[in-house]
């Protein structure tokens, strides 16, 4: 059949992509679509490579090429040389750095291969065709604006402000704890303290359970990965410490659980959903056989797509919990 | 003149020590002087125990194993690797006794192979703990895939041990202190301890002696894979998750208190109270950051420099007792 | 009751043991004889199960036996005190001398049992003053040696091996070893003993087996009757006089080297002297008694106060520095002192001297390997391949390296800490021959050794050491062994 | 006689090699069969040795380190630091060839550090590396501001090295072979190397033997500090960029390929060629997994297997000729 299979994954991890109300979907000329990311240590780019892999198998004229991930730019660098070497007809490249893989991303665009750039953006436009990701500025503001109105609300002055961010050298952190900030600003509320931690269990455990230590009383909490949120909450509950709210980013489906059951200082979420490779594999498909996208009037694929970072509290939880990630 | 000579091996000894307990307690007065109200509480102090729990019991077992000329780079995988395959759904259906039992089991087979590999196979240790490294994380992704593995319901027991506390102290850091007195009560009191300086300080005068090398070399290792095991027990406990992702670096963080605390890497020398305290240093240290807001840049470069500053008091310290 | 028949061993390159006999009976010194690298201590090693023969048989009170690691070998009641010393340092000396069958219930040292047997071995041994916590890394090699010996005699052994048990040890201590030899055999076990020194063979000693190129060439000769120069032409195959070469009689000429009050506290006090150009100058003293840590002051290896001159020029204190004013140190442990065990003869040889084929930096390897071929060839180095490693030469020819290192280039000053530990009598009258002909040459020497005869017989000028200070010096023609052990011995007991 | 032996000597060593050789063919082999199509083209071999150049540079400084008895943790943090000092915009204002200059100063002064703190304050090599790896990293962050450093335009004489090719060859793939080769010579036929050879194996009796070694086991890290700074031009060429997340784990991955390659990690013994070997095989290997773009988590397992059977097989390789 040359449908899209009804339900791509028995796992759910990876959420079936509507059909495109046009013909789209139909089958066309066969095209190779090479992908690389880094190492999929990580919830989040663990559901990215396997929403990758499972868009790409709802075309029977997509050969998918995954490169082995890697989270040294020099073997990256090497594995998108390889992928060029083997003349893909379509690259979806989610860089470990976007500047350092800038120069390889020219090379492949100079060699005729569009390049669909997933969420760490190439600085230079003639690097790639179209770039497709998340908001990591509007995530940080969604983040400030619930923690801002919700403190004001409450009518809390000087609130104590903590974030707990990912990697601290990874430009999308900046990005992250800027929009908080300045959302926060708009309140007229600043961050108290900030502490970075790697994206994992626990790490997030062992930062969070200094900064407790560091502060007695907090009111709000904000910690960019949902990943590491699982140790956030094992360090304040063995703490015991209720007094203050916390928001998550990401949206994985645990957090959410969390926020559903509710009880726990996790209120909310941000997402930043790794649906975002499902759609750049439909891309790359699209820019490979040249065709555009049927919602919309343009013959061609957009150049660029952001994906819009939503709140996830207890109202809305139940719409949202299909789309999140086990991480 | 004998007579001298022992005193002042013993004095030796003690002075080691003495030089990391000075640089503890520098640490702590820095503590005292820049967050007085948050340092010196008993919930930090707890807290300070419990984040050196995971990583003490590890460095116990490689004490042991660089005392015995070895070393061990797959302690942090192993880890991760016993608490995945604790956390699995066909797994936690036994509830938390087997799920500790079986993060104990494959934590000890994984370091049985390990000692297999060197001590048979005549692997370099670097070598051949580093494949173990390497294949005990991609086994550990596998089995998860790559997901995080809550503790169920039902087995909270094991999380327990991190938020029970008796006279105040999380289970955990009984747990932690018990390992380091069995610990030391096998490296001092025991055949097997006193032959472990034997294998790493002289094979060849081991072997002519009558041990066997062999086998001694592979129960380290085993023993060594043991405390991983533990450790994952309480990595479950404190972080509610088993992961492929747990224990990341800690070989090297696990090796660093260990020679910080005197061991030679060259074996045949150590002991555990030094390394206990070197890795307490090292814990000291991040806490101490975190209370002071220190962005992460900052307490790289201050790490560095306290490290370098810290062994180079020992050294003076023993300097002059040496002379 | 131990016999060993047409023992063959093979290693890489090298047909160490050829076809050796060996018939030891119980309750007699069997002395093994041979020069260096002859195969002694290899064969012994495949006694004690550290070696597997290639062939032949061994046969211990008349059941065949096969010991295929060292447990077995002891357990079948063969103990054996190897050449190089096999101690950890890291342990305690008690836990070195019953290591691999402490006492223990349930895994766990006994440990007051564990300290009394060795304080009753050391005892035993007549060396009650080292304590048995101490660490062994803390000793100094003679007492190394006694723990060593502990070790063998902790094993209800019926057959002791000993390899070169005396090489460490000064007069008194030999004295104090044959012993506890006599006390051994008188229980009827035997031992099996390796030495250079032919005087002690014929102390001790009951029957002397004599090997040779890996072969034996004489069986159970009378310790006590054979004629040294029957022994000596059947180790080496010719004949060699065990002399000390001539005093050339040429007064000696400058100063070459002047120490002043050199101390260092609890070590040596208050050491002066001079050594002038064409002169040996010999310094004797008991184990322990500081000659060791004198000639490492003096080459600027360990921290002393005082001054050093060297040709009226005063030295800083370091060994870089010694070696390029033009002084060479032969230390007394080649194992952990001088060799590089993994690197090739002529590395070793070449290793003091390397700026001498080099040309900014670059070595001049084949001039590098002609000199040290020479060298191999002067002092007969066995097997005579420069490109061995040095870890596969017998003891004594590796010490022969050591010397070499010396030679290459124009010394002023040499100083040899005990040049001829392990050495087998003909190399060492060449040895002798080399360093005479070396002052003869107007280089100075000083040197240590703890063979009284030796000192008296080579050097011109004596100092006695004793407890770190000099308590005699003369011409060494006017003293003899006698007047050297008293002024040694005086006090020490004290 | 002496033939012969000399001869099995120079055998000992060639076989030593051949158990690496035969590794490689075999990987090799599976890459032919396994993707024809692509392994054995020309591109391909580029790309293997371009992805080995960076961190080859690193392991012949390592080479020299290990062999003279110490170790380098820091290399990849200090190649990370130099790469970051020389992109700030400061330094890139004095154009490419400053540049690379102070990408290879730093790199000296780095290893210059770690020299005197190892060499004359006496600290064990592993914790004073350690201290080197965790301040480098500390500093470039704070440098950089913990932003990737682009090079600007103007100075793309950087990225030329490795975007020019002669010979179809990037330049950056000769300065790794100069490298390799002028680190051979220095090895083996200057006093020098030899010096390196006595350090490592016998500290006291190169001491003894009149050999200044607090001095040249400080030149050994400075010379490891240099490599460093070399490799940070390569990967300023490579990524276009200096950045403090460069290098990251490159100290295991140049340690594991100096050991595989033979050399002891108790000093003394080992080839720059084993290491480069050692080196390929690594890198070969991830070649492999790329081209046949294998899942991740089998593809760790893969290579901790992998890892444990090439050394199995030189061992066994060693030992028939041996006997
Ligand atoms: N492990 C080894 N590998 C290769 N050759 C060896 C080894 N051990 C000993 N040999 C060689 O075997 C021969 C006999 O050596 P052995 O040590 O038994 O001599 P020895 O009689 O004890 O001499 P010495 O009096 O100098 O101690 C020598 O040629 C030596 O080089
Ligand atoms: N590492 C050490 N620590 C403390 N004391 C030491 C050490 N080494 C040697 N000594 C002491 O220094 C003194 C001289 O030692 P040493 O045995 O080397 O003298 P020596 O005259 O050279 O004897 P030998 O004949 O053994 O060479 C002894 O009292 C010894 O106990
Ligand atoms: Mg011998
Ligand atoms: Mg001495």
């Amino acid at each position: 059949s040359n449908q899209p299979a009804a339900e791509p994954s028995a796992q759910g991890s990876a959420p079936a992509p509507a059909p495109a109300a046009s013909g789209n979907d139909q089958p066309g000329e066969k095209v190779v679509i090479g992908f690389s990311a880094p190492a999929a240590d990580h919830g989040w780019i663990a559901a990215i490579a396997k929403n990758a892999e499972a868009a790409a198998k709802q075309y029977s004229d997509v050969e998918f090429k995954p490169v082995e991930p890697t989270n040294d730019i020099n073997a990256q660098i090497s594995a998108v040389e390889s992928l060029i070497a083997a003349k893909v007809n379509a690259l979806v490249i989610l860089p470990n750095d976007g500047q350092q893989l800038n120069q390889i991303a020219l090379q492949a665009t100079a060699a005729g291969i569009p390049v669909v750039n997933l969420d760490r953006v190439f600085p230079d436009k003639l690097a790639y065709r179209t770039w497709i990701g998340g908001d990591n500025y509007g995530m940080g503001v969604a983040a400030g604006h619930y923690v801002g109105k919700k403190l004001k609300d409450k009518g809390v002055a000087n609130p104590v402000i903590v974030e707990i961010q990912g990697i601290a050298t990874l430009p999308l952190t900046q990005d992250r704890s800027k929009g908080f900030a300045d959302a926060l600003k708009t309140y007229g509320f600043s961050v108290t303290a900030k502490q970075d931690a790697q994206f994992t269990v626990e790490t997030g455990n062992k930062v969070a359970a200094n900064l407790l230590q560091a502060h007695k009383k907090i009111d709000a909490m904000w910690n960019h990965d949902d990943d590491q949120g699982v140790g956030v909450l094992a360090a304040i509950n063995e703490a015991g410490r209720k007094e203050f709210f916390m928001v998550g980013g990401a949206g994985s489906a645990n957090a959410m659980r969390e926020i559903q059951s509710g009880g726990s200082v996790l209120e909310a979420t941000v997402t930043y959903s790794p649906t975002m490779a499902s759609s750049a594999i439909k891309l790359a498909r699209l820019i490979a056989q040249g065709k555009g996208m049927s919602d919309l009037v343009e013959n061609q694929v957009p150049q660029s797509i952001t994906l819009a970072s939503e709140t996830i509290t207890k109202e809305n939880v139940q719409t949202y919990l299909p789309l999140g990630f086990e991480s | 003149m004998n007579g001298v000579l022992s005193l002042t091996g013993r004095r030796f000894g003690e002075a080691r020590h003495l030089g990391l307990v000075i640089a503890l307690v520098l640490l702590a007065v820095v503590g005292l002087v820049t967050v007085p109200e948050n340092f010196a509480t008993a919930s930090n102090l707890v807290s300070i125990l419990s984040l050196a729990a995971t990583i003490g019991v590890i460095t116990v077992g490689m004490t042991f194993v660089i005392i015995g000329g070895g070393i061990d780079l797959s302690v942090g995988a192993i880890m991760a690797l016993a608490s995945v395959w604790a956390t699995t759904l066909a797994t936690q259906a036994f509830g938390p006794f087997i799920m500790a039992v079986c993060a104990i089991l494959v934590g000890t087979g994984a370091g049985l192979v390990n000692g297999l590999l060197i001590a048979y196979g005549r692997m370099v240790p670097f070598i051949a703990t580093l494949a173990m490294l390497v294949a005990a994380r991609g086994l550990a992704q596998r089995m998860s895939d790559r997901k995080t593995q809550l503790i169920q319901q039902g087995n909270e027991a094991i999380v327990a041990l991190s938020t029970t506390r008796v006279l105040g102290i999380p289970l955990l850091v009984y747990i932690f202190a018990l390992v380091v007195a069995v610990g030391w009560i096998v490296l001092n009191r025991t055949t097997f301890g006193r032959r472990t300086y034997a294998v790493g300080g002289n094979p060849e005068a081991a072997r002519l002696a009558g041990i066997d090398v062999r086998r001694h070399t592979m129960l380290l290792y085993a023993l060594s894979g043991f405390c991983c095991g533990v450790a994952a027990i309480l990595i479950m406990a404190r972080t509610t998750t088993g992961s492929s992702t747990h224990g990341d670096l800690y070989e090297l963080d696990a090796i660093a208190a260990v020679i910080i605390g005197g061991t030679l890497l060259t074996g045949g020398r150590g002991t555990i109270i030094g390394s206990i305290l070197g890795l307490l240093i090292f814990t000291l240290i991040t806490n101490l950051f975190i209370l002071n807001g220190l962005n992460t840049s900052d307490q790289l470069v201050a790490k560095g420099l306290i490290i370098v500053v810290a062994v180079l008091l020992q050294r003076r310290n023993l300097k002059e007792r040496a002379t | 009751m131990l016999i060993m028949s047409g023992i063959v061993k093979q290693f890489p390159g090298v047909r160490a043991l050829d076809g050796v006999d060996l018939d030891v009976r119980a309750g007699e010194v069997h002395c093994l004889l041979g020069q260096n690298g002859a195969g002694k201590s290899t064969l012994i090693k495949v006694l004690a199960g550290v070696h597997q023969p290639d062939e032949g048989t061994i046969e211990l009170n008349g059941e065949a036996i096969r010991p295929s690691s060292p447990v077995d070998a002891i357990r079948l009641g063969v103990a054996t005190m190897y050449q190089e010393l096999d101690l950890v340092d890291g342990l305690s000396v008690a836990e070195n001398i019953l290591l691999g069958h402490e006492p223990t219930r349930l895994g766990f040292t006994r440990r007051r049992a564990l300290r009394s047997t060795a304080t009753e071995i050391l005892t035993r041994l007549g060396h009650g003053e080292i304590k048995p916590s101490t660490e062994v890394g803390r000793l100094s090699p003679a007492a190394k040696q006694v723990v060593s010996m502990a070790r063998a005699l902790s094993h209800e052994a019926r057959v002791i091996v000993m390899d070169e048990p005396s090489a460490a040890l000064a007069h008194d201590e030999v004295a104090n070893l044959f012993r506890i030899i006599r006390e051994l055999t008188s229980q009827d076990v035997a031992v099996v003993y390796i030495s250079h020194r032919l005087e002690e063979i014929r102390e001790i000693g009951d029957r002397v087996t004599v090997l040779k190129d890996g072969r034996t060439v004489a069986v159970g000769l009378p310790a006590r009757d054979t004629p040294t120069s029957q022994v000596v032409s059947l180790m080496t195959g010719r004949n060699v006089e065990y002399v000390f070469p001539p005093r050339s009689g040429v007064a000696p000429g400058a100063e070459v080297l002047r120490v002043e009050n050199l101390t260092a506290p609890g070590v040596f006090t208050d050491i002066s002297f001079a050594v002038r150009a064409g002169e040996i100058v010999g310094l004797a003293g008991l184990v322990g008694s500081g000659r060791s840590e004198i000639l490492e002051a003096v080459y600027g290896a360990r921290r002393a106060s005082g001054r050093v001159l060297l040709e009226g020029a005063s030295v800083s204190r370091s060994t870089t520095k010694a070696v390029r004013h033009g002084m060479g140190l032969a230390p007394e442990e080649r194992k952990a002192q001088a060799l590089l065990l993994d690197q090739s003869v002529t590395a070793n040889i070449t290793l003091g001297s390397l700026s001498r084929y080099a040309r900014f930096g670059w070595l001049d390897r084949a001039r590098e390997d002609v000199e040290a071929r020479q060298l191999v060839e002067t002092l007969d180095i066995r097997p005579p391949d420069p490109q061995r490693p040095i870890k596969t030469l017998s003891g004594g020819n590796q010490q022969k390296a050591v010397l070499a290192r010396w030679l290459l280039n124009g010394r002023k000053l040499l100083l040899l800490d005990e040049p001829t530990r392990g050495v087998d009598v003909g190399a060492r009258a060449e040895l002798y021959a080399v360093i005479r002909k070396l002052a003869d040459d107007g280089i100075g020497v000083l040197l240590v050794s703890s063979e009284v005869p030796e000192v008296l017989g080579l050097a011109d000028r004596v100092l006695v050491i004793r407890e770190g200070r000099v308590i005699h010096e003369g011409a060494a023609t006017d003293l003899d062994e006698h007047a050297v052990l008293d002024m040694i011995m005086e006090g020490s007991a004290a």
